[in-house]
């Protein structure tokens, strides 16, 4: 009896709120995907099949969604990654202390609350005389309607940079010393050094960061929501998962298809399910279980 | 690296100027908190306390005073970062220290959770609540942001218990202890270090959240300051002074945390979110 | 005054996936016996303690302690003391607190804990660093702390998992004395688990030699250094090793390539092992003719590595008769220290 | 003894009280304007008067009204709101835009019909100007009592014309000439051109509408010639030649340096701030935007004065020469949650909120338009009177259902052509699809 009733016992908080806004909330959102349920059919919902996925392919935007999403996810990554890579390098090769100081500033997207740091962004780039980009660039401009794609990219970018910028810079401390003590005996520059020791060695973290990122960029909207909701104008800068949540539960008018809106948040829950197996098989799961060494519970 | 090149008082210059926007916000932020009005950096005018009318004009055009706002968020906060560290510590204790069956299956379906994204949920969530009869309520929203990030914790604590003594959980079972008082006496106070990086994690990141009560909160009386201030970014008549008071008051503790504590954050966050 | 307990394993085996660490272990410990386990890692030994303290449960077999059945009860039930390899202490308590800690769980009162952990303490030696944290202490008085762990709740039986091994080696003299006078005082039953086997004979009344998750031989050191029940225990039991010749018993001979020992009495005939303790070998003006390989001085005594006939044999002189390397020396192997094994390595005679 | 009679006075008020009941009605009210507070505290005074009546009635029950006035925004109200119909804890009495809530929220059955007690209570016959029965009409039955109104004009920048070379006369006579269809919408762009031409304003500045999405685009689609609504079958329409009209007009607009192609940008403030730095020829709003410009975005440079001095207003004009201008109401309306146990109680304090002084206060406080006959002669306030007469000119949207997916689909199209995304005829071929997706059977195309 103790065998089961005292690990259930130290698992059932965890396991209860993972089944209610995990388990739960991925069946109800494939139910809520074949059923038609919108403000006016909130009540009494039918069955529509797989009408919502035929209205999806049917949505005349969906291209341009689509083209959206990939720009997003494709730039944004590219910012990340690359940006991440190259903080990560830059910090190591200046004294450690100083290093240090730069990698905890790149903090600060990171910790700030969203919605300061878009402020911050809208401040900075709103008309003059507030606004300093404005100001020096001598163009009294909105810059956030001007370039909508360039900042949902930036903004988003040096959030993430962080990201791989950490785990790069701990896959570098991980490098054997007497690796660099080698290359330098051999008579290698700095940056034969990083190109021939250090680049090689990271491209798991790479992949890993790259894989990571991808699926958090596909799902994620909060910053977009905040700067542009999606706008300015025809869908400039509407990606899949806020046109997801746009449908399902924000709409001026008050009709929100919460149907067509699960059907696109179900592509994204099915996606996110592959990927996250993809993870377990990459990243070896045998090796994270290790038998406990205390059998009594 | 352990060996320094030559040139890196130049590559230090590169950091700089790529690092420089970081400073720009953040100091744009505190001279447009502070004086009557900023051009770009250059504040103009007087120091101006009225932006800082929100702290003792009770409402801001009929928003929650901010105070309201204020214990909605320490509350909010504290109490997420609460439950995520119990709940998680103790899944994370019997999943790396018990044997039980089906501990395997648990762990794969933790390390799915930990990499899923929980936003898509929200509709569905949004239903949940609804059915619970928590929506509109902080609470609600507590379990919700707690839940989703349940995953990422019981990961990272397990990663802390795993690296605990087997000799000194022994002992302490020889000594007398069930595995409730080795879990209280022994385990959690030797993972310190990880409640402390998870406590943090929890706490800045429920201090920022946003999505969650925009989405799942519609009366004032709930309001965290996350929504306080988004009230205003979408006004069309704007004190960008006032605004940028209520950003520094509201990013306060978080500046604080990063000044007091910024090897630290770099740990949480490079341990934090799985490596 | 501690009444130790009887400890009975009836059938004992232990499975971790595919591989019995322990099979089939019947054994019997007395009241207020010192019993050493002693074996190569690996060998099961750990495992048994651990199985009598409750960590692991047995896959077949009976714990008793007494009239007791134990094997199904928790840890906590089964009022044993154990001091482990690392000590164990719980870092973030003082020596105070940890040792105090078995009587907290059993809601002792303030008082009592305080008098108690205070005594067990001075018995120990550390009654003046109690508030220090184990951090702050030597290795030695680590040590002595998770023995006043051990000792405090006046347990029954205690468990001694490696319990000097981390210790310098002097220190480790002075301790295994203490350890011994203490369990004697105290009148507990005591299990030591070690794979040093100068530790085993000098503490244990008796000694249970382990190999490869099966019992070897239990019994009084002296009666496993006379007669080691086996080839694995020979070899295992004292330093250096017995030397162990494999090779022919014929009629009143035994034969190991161009090596020859003349036998009396009664011995095992055909394939088998001769053995013979480096002690026990003399260096003579006639005998055994042999080469001297190496020579290793110990101090007043001198180990000596000779080969005669193909065979090797390490013999321990004392320092002011060793030979010189290469020198042509003799052999008298007496007829009395003679060890005879049989194929499968079980000893033979008395 | 002046103790004892205290002692039966109280002893007769408590046991008044006692046999007294009360009854609480609840009431959900939102600007998201700050001045449109009226829209609560009118009906906090309806009640007022109410018990005052029952008083007298020596009825045994009294009204506590719980009310609340949400200044979010629509997106968090409409969402509260539904969330509340569902759970069946609705307030009694919700106040909303009639188009499209009636249709939406009528058609889910959240709201009760109330032609019942508009027979009851004369006052609704008498004083409720008549067209805007048909703004709270859905299917025949009435859903919602008008609360107010307002009108969506056409705004000019005198100063900027004057800078042109017109003659005071001319910028006065503007008006008229939009109503009598002598000046379109082709006139209009040709002037913002000319403007931008002689740089009079910036590039983009000739003509400005609003920044997001909203029900004005019904306003333009109409001022096209567009129909909406097919009064037979009670579905929606969608004309293509007058969405390419529309269409062609913005893309000319834009090609012509008039309309910024970024005119979306969802930015109000931007929006507001030009204009009242007087940096925009033309634009189209709403009444209850000159209440906005006087208390916040001219507080310094004189107010309505300013506006006074530097504005003015016609409806939208028409696409055609002879054509008639419009404009576009978007009324509010109180309306009865049909799950309210308390039904008759909350028409009666409707009754009593459709009242003259409480829609003056109403109507001067926020810049809207009042709903009934008599309020103008007891307002003395030059706008309200002077735009009023807009109300000439004003159409509804329909009640339907499913009018925000048409709205949605519309303004992707608008949105589509600004930006230069698509041409005018792949807009509407665009929209037409996104339509018939969205609203299937419910649609006509023509």
């Amino acid at each position: 009896m103790r065998r089961y009733a005292i690990p259930a016992f130290f698992l059932t908080p965890a396991t209860v709120l993972i089944v209610l806004f995990f388990m739960v909330p991925v069946v109800a959102t494939l139910l809520l995907s074949f059923t038609d349920i919108s403000t006016t059919t909130l009540s009494k919902p039918s069955w529509v099949g797989l009408g919502n996925y035929r209205d999806l392919l049917a949505d005349p935007f969906l291209k341009k969604i689509l083209a959206n999403t990939g720009k997003y996810v494709a730039l944004t990554l590219l910012f990340n990654v690359g940006m991440g890579l190259v903080l990560a390098l830059l910090t190591s090769l200046v004294p450690s202390q100083i290093g240090d100081q730069f990698r905890a500033l790149w903090l600060l997207p990171r910790i700030l609350p969203p919605v300061v740091y878009v402020f911050i962004w809208q401040g900075l780039l709103t008309q003059a005389p507030m606004g300093l980009v404005s100001d020096l660039l001598g163009v009294s401009k909105n810059w956030i309607a001007a370039a909508p794609w360039s900042v949902v990219i930036l903004a988003n970018g040096m959030v993430g940079a962080s990201f791989g910028m950490l785990i790069f810079t701990s896959a570098i401390r991980a490098i054997s010393r007497e690796l660099f003590y080698a290359a330098a005996v051999d008579g290698a520059t700095t940056w034969q050094t990083v190109r021939r020791v250090i680049l090689p060695l990271l491209s798991w973290p790479i992949l890993f960061v790259t894989a990571y990122q991808t699926l958090s960029l596909l799902t994620s909207f909060e910053y977009i929501l905040l700067l542009t909701d999606g706008g300015p104008g025809f869908y400039t800068t509407e990606v899949w998962s806020l046109r997801a949540y746009h449908l399902a539960l924000s709409n001026y008018f008050g009709n929100v298809e919460f149907g067509l809106g699960a059907a696109m948040a179900a592509v994204l829950v099915l996606i996110g399910i592959l990927v996250s197996l993809f993870y377990l098989k990459i990243f070896n799961f045998q090796n994270l279980v290790v038998e406990p060494k205390v059998e009594v519970n | 690296m352990p060996i320094r090149p030559p040139s890196w008082r130049l590559i230090l210059i590169v950091l700089g100027l790529i690092t420089l926007p970081i400073g720009v916000g953040t100091l744009w932020l505190l001279l447009t908190a502070l004086f009557n009005q900023v051009h770009g950096l250059l504040p103009v005018g007087n120091i101006n306390f009225g932006n800082w009318r929100f702290l003792w004009e009770g409402s801001i055009n009929g928003r929650p005073p901010i105070w309201v706002a204020l214990f909605n968020s320490i509350l909010f906060a504290a109490t997420v970062a609460f439950i995520e560290v119990l709940v998680a510590s103790m899944a994370a204790y019997a999943i790396s220290r018990m044997n039980f069956p089906g501990r395997r299956l648990y762990l794969g379906m933790i390390l799915v959770l930990h990499a899923f994204p929980a936003v898509s949920l929200l509709i569905a969530i949004y239903y949940i609540l609804r059915v619970l009869g928590l929506f509109d309520t902080l609470f609600g929203v507590i379990l919700v942001k707690a839940s989703l990030e349940i995953p990422l914790g019981i990961w990272l604590m397990k990663g802390f218990f795993d690296n605990l003594s087997w000799e000194m959980e022994m002992a302490a079972l020889v000594d007398g202890a069930s595995r409730w008082t080795v879990f209280r006496k022994v385990a959690l106070p030797l993972v310190r270090p990880g409640i402390l990086a998870l406590g943090t994690f929890a706490l800045l990141s429920a201090w920022g959240e946003f999505i969650l009560p925009y989405t799942l909160i519609v009366s004032g009386k709930s309001w965290t300051l996350a929504l306080y201030l988004q009230s205003f970014l979408r006004e069309s008549f704007v004190d960008y002074g006032m605004m940028a008071a209520v950003g520094l008051f509201y990013a306060l503790p978080v500046f604080v945390f990063f000044l007091l504590g910024q090897k630290y954050l770099l740990n949480i966050y490079s341990g934090g979110v799985k490596g | 005054m501690i009444k130790g307990t009887d400890v009975t394993l009836r059938g004992l085996s232990k499975r971790f996936g595919k591989v019995w660490a322990l099979k089939g272990l019947d054994l019997e410990v007395q009241a207020g016996e010192l019993v050493a386990f002693l074996g190569p890692s690996g060998c099961g030994k750990t495992t048994t303690l651990l199985l009598i303290a409750g960590i692991y449960r047995p896959t077949t077999g009976e714990i008793h302690f007494g009239e007791r059945r134990v094997d199904h009860l928790h840890p906590k039930d089964r009022d044993v003391g154990m001091v482990f390899q690392s000590y164990a202490l719980y870092p973030h308590l003082t020596l105070f607190e940890n040792i105090a800690f078995p009587l907290r769980l059993k809601k002792v009162p303030d008082a009592e804990v305080k008098s108690r952990v205070q005594s067990t303490a001075d018995l120990l030696g550390i009654g003046h660093i109690l508030n220090r944290r184990p951090a702050q202490v030597s290795g030695g008085q680590q040590q002595r702390a998770a023995l006043a762990r051990a000792l405090v709740k006046e347990p029954q039986l205690l468990l001694l998992d490696e319990p000097l091994s981390n210790l310098d080696a002097q220190i480790r003299l002075s301790a295994r004395a203490e350890i011994r006078r203490l369990q004697r005082d105290l009148g507990v039953t005591a299990i030591l688990v070690t794979h040093d086997q100068a530790e085993a004979l000098a503490m244990a009344d008796r000694v249970a030699v382990f190999s490869t998750g099966e019992l070897q031989q239990f019994a009084t050191p002296d009666e496993l250094y006379r007669k080691p029940k086996n080839t694995f225990v020979a070899s295992f039991v004292g330093a250096p090793p017995m030397n162990l010749i494999e090779g022919v018993f014929k009629e009143r001979a035994f034969e190991a390539g161009g090596f020859r020992q003349g036998l009396e009495g009664p011995h095992p005939q055909g394939q088998g092992w001769l053995g013979i303790r480096p002690e026990d070998i003399e260096l003579r003006a006639e005998g055994t003719p042999a080469t001297v390989l190496v020579v290793e001085p110990l101090g007043r005594e001198a180990l000596v590595m000779v080969e005669s006939g193909g065979v090797r044999l390490q013999v321990l002189v004392p320092a002011e008769a060793k030979p010189a390397p290469d020198q042509q020396i003799h052999l008298h192997l007496p007829a009395e220290k003679l060890h005879y094994f049989d194929r499968t390595g079980t000893r033979v005679g008395p | 003894m002046r103790g004892l009679r205290l002692f039966v006075a109280l002893l007769a008020v408590f046991g008044l009280s006692l046999a007294q009941k009360t009854i609480v009605i609840k009431a959900w009210t939102v600007g998201p304007d700050d001045p449109s507070i009226t829209r609560m505290t009118n009906l906090e005074e309806a009640v007022n008067r109410l018990n005052a009546v029952l008083e007298k009635e020596n009825a045994d029950y009294r009204v506590k009204l719980e009310a609340s006035f949400d200044t979010t925004d629509w997106d968090n109200y409409l969402r509260r709101v539904l969330l509340a119909f569902q759970s069946g804890q609705a307030p009694d009495i919700v106040q909303a835009s009639a188009a499209p809530l009636i249709g939406v929220w009528a058609t889910a059955g959240f709201i009760a019909p109330l032609d019942e007690y508009v027979n009851r209570y004369p006052v609704f016959q008498l004083e409720v100007i008549p067209t805007l029965w048909n703004a709270v009409t859905f299917k025949g039955q009435v859903f919602g009592i008008p609360q107010d109104t307002e009108a969506r004009p056409l705004y000019f920048n005198k100063t900027l014309l004057k800078k042109l070379g017109w003659s005071e006369r001319q910028i006065n006579d503007l008006p008229k000439k939009i109503e009598a269809g002598e000046f379109t919408w082709d006139d209009l762009l040709a002037v913002a051109k000319e403007a931008v031409a002689k740089g009079v304003v910036q590039k983009g500045y000739g003509y400005w509408h609003r920044p997001k999405n909203g029900s004005d685009f019904i306003e333009w689609y109409r001022a096209f010639g567009g129909t909406i609504y097919d009064n037979q079958s009670g579905k929606l329409v969608f004309e293509k030649a007058a969405a390419k009209r529309y269409f062609s007009w913005l893309k000319k607009a834009v090609d012509a340096g008039v309309l910024r192609a970024d005119m979306l940008d969802g930015n109000w403030r931007n929006w507001h701030q030009n204009i009242t730095d007087g940096k925009v020829l033309f634009w189209s709003g709403g009444t209850w935007n000159w209440a906005e410009w006087t208390q916040q975005w001219l507080k310094d440079k004189g107010g309505q004065d300013w506006l006074w001095a530097n504005v003015g207003f016609a409806p939208q004009p028409s696409y055609k020469k002879g054509g008639k201008p419009v404009t576009l109401s978007s009324p509010q309306a109180y309306m009865i949650w049909s799950g309210s146990k308390n039904k008759e109680i909350a028409a009666r304090i409707l009754a009593f909120v459709t009242a003259p002084d409480l829609d003056a206060r109403h109507a001067v406080g926020s810049g809207h338009l009042p709903v009934l006959k008599s309020t103008p002669s007891i307002i003395d306030d030059r706008f309200t009177r002077e735009v009023s007469a807009l109300l000439n000119y004003t159409t509804f949207q329909p009640l339907h259902a499913d009018l925000p997916k048409w709205q949605e689909a519309f303004y992707r199209g608008v949105s589509a052509v600004e930006s230069g995304g698509l041409s005018p005829d792949q807009a509407v071929e665009v929209v037409a699809a996104e339509m018939k997706r969205a609203l299937k059977d419910e649609l006509i195309v023509r």
